[in-house]
């Protein structure tokens, strides 16, 4: 038991930080840590730096691109990137088509997409939600008929995040409809310029175009689109469920958020004092620090028993409800801080072009919009009520 | 003891929803919404024709001299439809402050006019930096050749954009923070040195900032006595609360249903998500929460329009108090129950989530009246003071 | 819509209130006040006085001996008693089996039964769950054979509430084994002093012997005692349960039990003020208030459907929800309030003969066990879960 | 970054279990707690032969000189199996102040005998109106003669109904609240003007309410240095916090592994009740509870052991707030899916219970522990002042 980092852990946060100081453009962190909405450019030329380091795809094997760190180096990476105010590196194609193309894809696959993944070529996005199967995935329709060496593709998919940004597409589509459900499930690969794919935006709650829906019309895909074998897409989407371990958590973003709660109340004055020196609210910061704190440790307990080469489990699905419940309760405080200066909403205050005065202090702009954004964080991902029903199941044998 | 609304309240109540519910879907409401001013002039002239500008005012000026009761059943139907125009600002609390602190002259020549829909009032609550706190006020007025001369800036002003008439308190005596030495003061937006910016917030209604630079005012332009004119800030911003606890009532009667009704449709491994025991409990805890809301919502309107203050602080704080952890529950389940559909602007759901976040912090949020709350039992409460009939001729 | 009471209200309450002033025995009022423990004297004492003036049964019709109050009047007296500190009125007889017997029972039943439960001459008990019939009270199973004239009776009843002072029993008992559950089931009284009664104490969690098991051996049973008809005891049963509804909430006791709260704040100092004026600690206080405020209105909405001849329905499951736990809440915060003096554990000292000096203030010691106690009210009558299920069930038609 | 244990603390581990397994069952256990002294002397003697009496105690004085972390790992096997006897107050509490604080001549006679379980000890921390700060010190001693005399009074001492030598601070400079003034005594309860009176607390173990009236005591009795015993008495009283976290750690781990069976063993409805989505994720909550509380508990433990004050009261008070939260949940919930079966002292589930609500109180509660973690941010720690080998003969 020993709860700081050895001399080689430590020396890597050194390099890592230094790496990140040097090479992080200001434009983009001064985005992240302002609560800025990130255009695609930010994401590609954060992830093309990383790509140079080598560094963009930390949980991919040595021999396809990856780091070969432990998962404490990860962690260390994360904590140093977050607090940083790195973007994330979009999961969709490192850490989710990814790795399925690693597990089960042809060598040719491997070959044409793992290299154009690591070099920001292609932006994926993820085709599996549809409008009757959310939360019951198995019952998706999008259907995919062999015709010869082409699959014809229709149906509809949703919650398809930053599809208006994507070139690629992974989705589970149904190649049988008899048999259990879950069966007839197939992992096809598309182009989003193959014809017959449209993308229409879904405002969210916040005013943000960030999800929507794709329709397939008669589209025509490759049959050596298809991974594995067909019938299997349910077992590669399961895999990829469960294969993103680290960072499940958020731990590392929600201690910056925290910090800059934190601020924000030593800014915000109430009746003569600091926010933060205020019983009622100080102990709410309180708390969630404490609650945050704990999840730090057991979140790295997690990831110490995944090097002692114990198979990744069902505590990642503990990490999702109590990481989110922290987000969102972070949220919530910083709105409830800024008083009546929460309510101005002007969208444009936070995009890239704004050179418009904020309502009241800057930093409360997009506070609620914050707010309400994160509402999609216990959905997405599997419902926070689906992660319950995991933990009973799966681990209290329920 | 009777809980049961009168002949005249239900009557009051069907014609309301009637209106609504045949010119204030949740498709024409959209477009209000996307247009550029944010809320509809034929709206508000029909609310007027249908007598609810006139409710709260009494009968001596035009008005149908309703009761706060009769004010929950409109502020709960507008909550309901999620109602986008300014009434709350002009109807309860522009209006309230005359009829409790106006002088004859000024409720002869305004309230009128607010009955029949022709004039709009804003009153400006809160100063940058103030939070919810009405004594926080730090707008200067000073008297220079028999007039008033203000100086200051107000924040977050509902109803601003299109209010005809400020009401503005401002600093006559003691320090920023002092409940003595406030006075309110009647300010036309066109008076020169009052600019303002318009803009919307999240739920989709309007407010401003207001600037007051060296603003000219005539003396028989104050409201109430004054250096005393927090008590009857406070007072008629209490039967806002009330009025706000309503419309949460409404929102949250709305939301719950469409949660159950989602419950009893949605369809989820097989059958309606409706039977899961989790997402049953919970909306038996949402129903619980609306019916908690509804009791204190009812009290806090009978009770400010009673005599007794310190019950009337007591009743309003805990409403808006338990009202707002109710919203916050209410709010954030049935968008979790909705799943994805719970976030998109498409449904109603995320309309009503806003709102009701929004009703959590106006006029003061959780912690606030919880706050006011604990206090209630043992703070001396403001007097609303009866303004002497010729006192302010004396300060000209 | 007038929040307030009407002059007749007033004028019942004045009467109520000086009637309990002047008869209440202070030795029992003290008691209660005090959290000491009262015995069956106590109960039967202050049932008696109100026997005398004709109040022990409000719920009754009038002719069986009943008061004829409204709603509103019979919450004007619970308040006005609770807050002089009497003694519930013990609810076995009055409330649960007497209007069975009202409804169901032949005349001579009625004739035999009802003058002794008025005069309190017999204590009932109750004889429903078993161990394994808990919430599914219709899988009882102790039988009542009919032989000729009599029932001969066998099994176990358990959380009997003081089957040790009862001298008679109400059971749920199942003639036929065949069939629907719910349809075997019959409604038997008996004598407690009949051969084959046995009862055997538990001890709960606070230390007291206030609930027992009932072990029923060959106990011979006259036909005569049978309500109603055979095999339709679950219909009486359901009838009970749904029948009582004033007083559910507990709001009287509660606003009674909230002063004290306060009382014990303004005495326990900390750091040299109150411990009301303590903002993280008076905040509990005050949000409890407020939600117990809400409830009474709650209540009195409810109370004020009754009147207006509506049925009795579900909503009664929120008056028990939210009434259990606001008064588990005020248990929790008085044992909190008074600190380390929560701890010392003289059950003696909530006696009745305890002459000994407290460890502590004297309000401090029945505190914890009262907090122990407490834990009760969201199990029994129906677990607060069954209570959430009936209201989803009949009221959101989930 | 390790959160492995090491050989040696899972043989620890292994053995203290096994000796529990065999000897401290739930029947033996309960006849202890009906016994007069409501322990046993002989697994007392019992646990010092396993080396635990020894375990924090340095090697040079006949110990183990084991860390916070094997503490960690005995109390959480004592908080499975609600170990009665009075280890906390002895071992931890006790033995800890002479370590830190204890001149050397007090270490070499006392701290052998406390590691073979031939002495016990007690500190009296608290005092009546005092809650839980250690500050709150009115008990004074004064010189006299060459002697100190000690008079006040001290309230719930824990395990002073068996221990043979007391540790009481008193009073020497300042008032109450100070936190300069504080000294700390080593009083024999023979001593003449000790008295005591003992009784049991609702969780089985014994507490005393101690007076000291005129209690003369030879100078050399002091532990620490005069007037700075603070610093010392919050450090050690860290510790003990650290070790009822993992008290509380193993306690709710039974608990909800006993919660978990019964879910799945208990029948109603025609099967067993672990079907209820409701309760599956009640249960799925207690488990997220006791793993939280298990994170901070071992930070506790590390940080109790390490040189940095700040960082040692940060994470304990973090730990002894979540897990207060988290006791007083796990407890409730077991206690409420039990049922009937929760509320009776049959089971083990109300035993499990009533220790957990003791520990959220001991030592300091959930509320004051929030508080010191909210200031630790901010304020000064009273630094654990090293005594200068010959400082307390000055004073005779």
């Amino acid at each position: 038991m020993d709860l700081n980092y050895t001399a080689e852990e430590l020396a890597f946060r050194a390099e890592a930080r230094a790496f990140i100081r040097e090479r992080l453009p200001q434009e983009i962190s001064r985005k992240v840590l302002e609560h800025k909405r990130l255009g695609k450019d930010d994401y590609v030329r954060w992830q093309r730096i990383l790509h140079e380091q080598g560094w963009v795809a930390p949980g991919w094997p040595l021999e396809h691109g990856g780091t070969g760190w432990t998962p404490v180096q990860r962690h260390l990476f994360e904590e140093e990137a977050a607090e940083a105010g790195a973007p994330p590196v979009i999961a969709f194609g490192v850490s989710m088509v990814g790795p399925v193309i690693i597990a089960f894809g042809s060598p040719a696959q491997q070959a044409h997409y793992l290299p154009r993944i690591l070099s920001s070529e292609d932006w994926w996005c993820q085709g599996y939600s549809e409008p009757g199967a959310g939360s019951d995935l198995a019952s998706l329709k999008t259907r995919a008929e062999r015709r010869g060496d082409t699959y014809v593709v229709n149906g509809q998919k949703t919650w398809t995040t930053l599809a208006q940004f994507a070139d690629k597409i992974f989705c589970l589509v149904r190649t049988q409809s008899t048999g259990k459900k879950q069966e007839g499930i197939s992992f096809l690969l598309m182009d989003m310029n193959t014809p017959g794919i449209t993308v229409r935006p879904i405002i969210t709650l916040d005013g943000e175009h960030e999800v929507n829906e794709v329709f397939f019309d008669d589209v025509e895909v490759p049959a050596e689109n298809l991974i594995g074998e067909e019938g299997r897409g349910w077992t590669y989407a399961k895999f990829l469920l469960s294969h993103e371990r680290t960072g499940i958590a958020a731990v590392s973003r929600s201690k910056r958020e925290l910090r800059l709660l934190k601020q924000i109340c030593s800014q915000e004055r109430r009746r003569g004092h600091s926010l933060l020196e205020d019983t009622r609210f100080g102990d709410k910061v309180a708390r969630l620090e404490i609650d945050l704190l704990a999840l730090e440790i057991t979140n790295l307990r997690v990831l110490a028993a995944d090097r002692a080469g114990r198979p990744p489990g069902p505590e990642a699905s503990i990490l999702k409800i109590k990481g989110t419940e922290i987000q969102q309760a972070l949220t919530e405080l910083m709105m409830e801080a800024v008083g009546p200066y929460a309510l101005p909403f002007l969208p444009a205050a936070w995009g890239e072009h704004w050179l418009g005065e904020a309502v009241g202090p800057a930093y409360a702009a997009p506070l609620a919009a914050r707010y309400f954004n994160y509402r999609k964080v216990s959905i997405y991902g599997g419902t926070n009520e689906i992660q319950r029903n995991i933990v009973s199941q799966m681990i209290l044998g329920l | 003891m009777d809980f049961s609304f009168s002949e005249e309240q239900l009557m009051l109540r069907d014609s309301v929803d009637r209106f609504l519910e045949k010119n204030y879907s949740f498709e024409v409401r959209r477009a209000f919404l996307e247009s550029r001013q944010g809320s509809s002039p034929q709206i508000w002239a029909a609310l007027a024709s249908l007598g609810l500008m006139s409710l709260p005012i009494p009968a001596q000026y035009g008005g149908l001299g309703g009761t706060a009761v009769d004010l929950f059943l409109v502020m709960e139907a507008f909550g309901r439809c999620l109602m986008l125009e300014p009434y709350l600002p002009s109807a309860v609390l522009g209006a309230g402050l005359l009829i409790h602190g106006g002088t004859q002259e000024q409720r002869e020549a305004l309230l009128p006019r607010i009955a029949e829909g022709g004039l709009r009032m804003a009153v400006a609550l809160t100063e940058p930096g103030g939070r919810y706190d009405l004594n926080e006020v730090d707008t200067r007025a000073r008297q220079e050749g028999g007039e008033w001369v203000l100086q200051g800036a107000k924040s977050v002003v509902l109803g601003a954009a299109v209010a005809d008439l400020l009401v503005v308190p401002a600093r006559t005596s003691g320090e920023r923070g002092d409940a003595h030495g406030i006075t309110l003061f009647l300010v036309a937006p066109s008076t020169e040195g009052v600019s303002g910016r318009d803009y919307p917030t999240y739920d989709g209604m309007r407010a401003s900032e207001v600037a007051l630079e060296a603003v000219r005012i005539a003396p028989h332009s104050v409201v109430g006595v004054p250096d005393q004119g927090l008590g009857l800030l406070e007072h008629v911003a209490d039967c806002a609360v009330a009025a706000l606890c309503a419309e949460a009532v409404g929102c949250m009667d709305a939301l719950r249903h469409a949660t159950v009704e989602y419950l009893k449709t949605r369809q989820q491994f097989g059958g309606s998500i409706g039977r899961f025991q989790v997402l049953q409990h919970r909306a038996v805890d949402m129903l619980i929460a609306c019916e908690q809301s509804r009791s204190l919502a009812l009290l806090a309107a009978v009770r400010v329009g009673g005599e007794d203050a310190r019950e009337r602080r007591r009743a309003v704080s805990a409403a808006k108090e338990l009202t707002g952890r109710a919203a916050r529950f209410v709010g954030q389940q049935a968008v979790q129950i909705h799943g994805g559909m719970g976030v998109t602007q498409e449904l109603n759901i995320s309309h009503y989530f806003r709102r009701l976040a929004a009703i959590e912090s106006l006029l003061g949020d959780t912690d606030h009246h919880l706050e006011r709350f604990a206090r209630s039992a043992g703070e001396a409460v403001p007097a609303v003071v009866a303004r002497p009939a010729s006192r302010w001729r004396q300060l000209a």
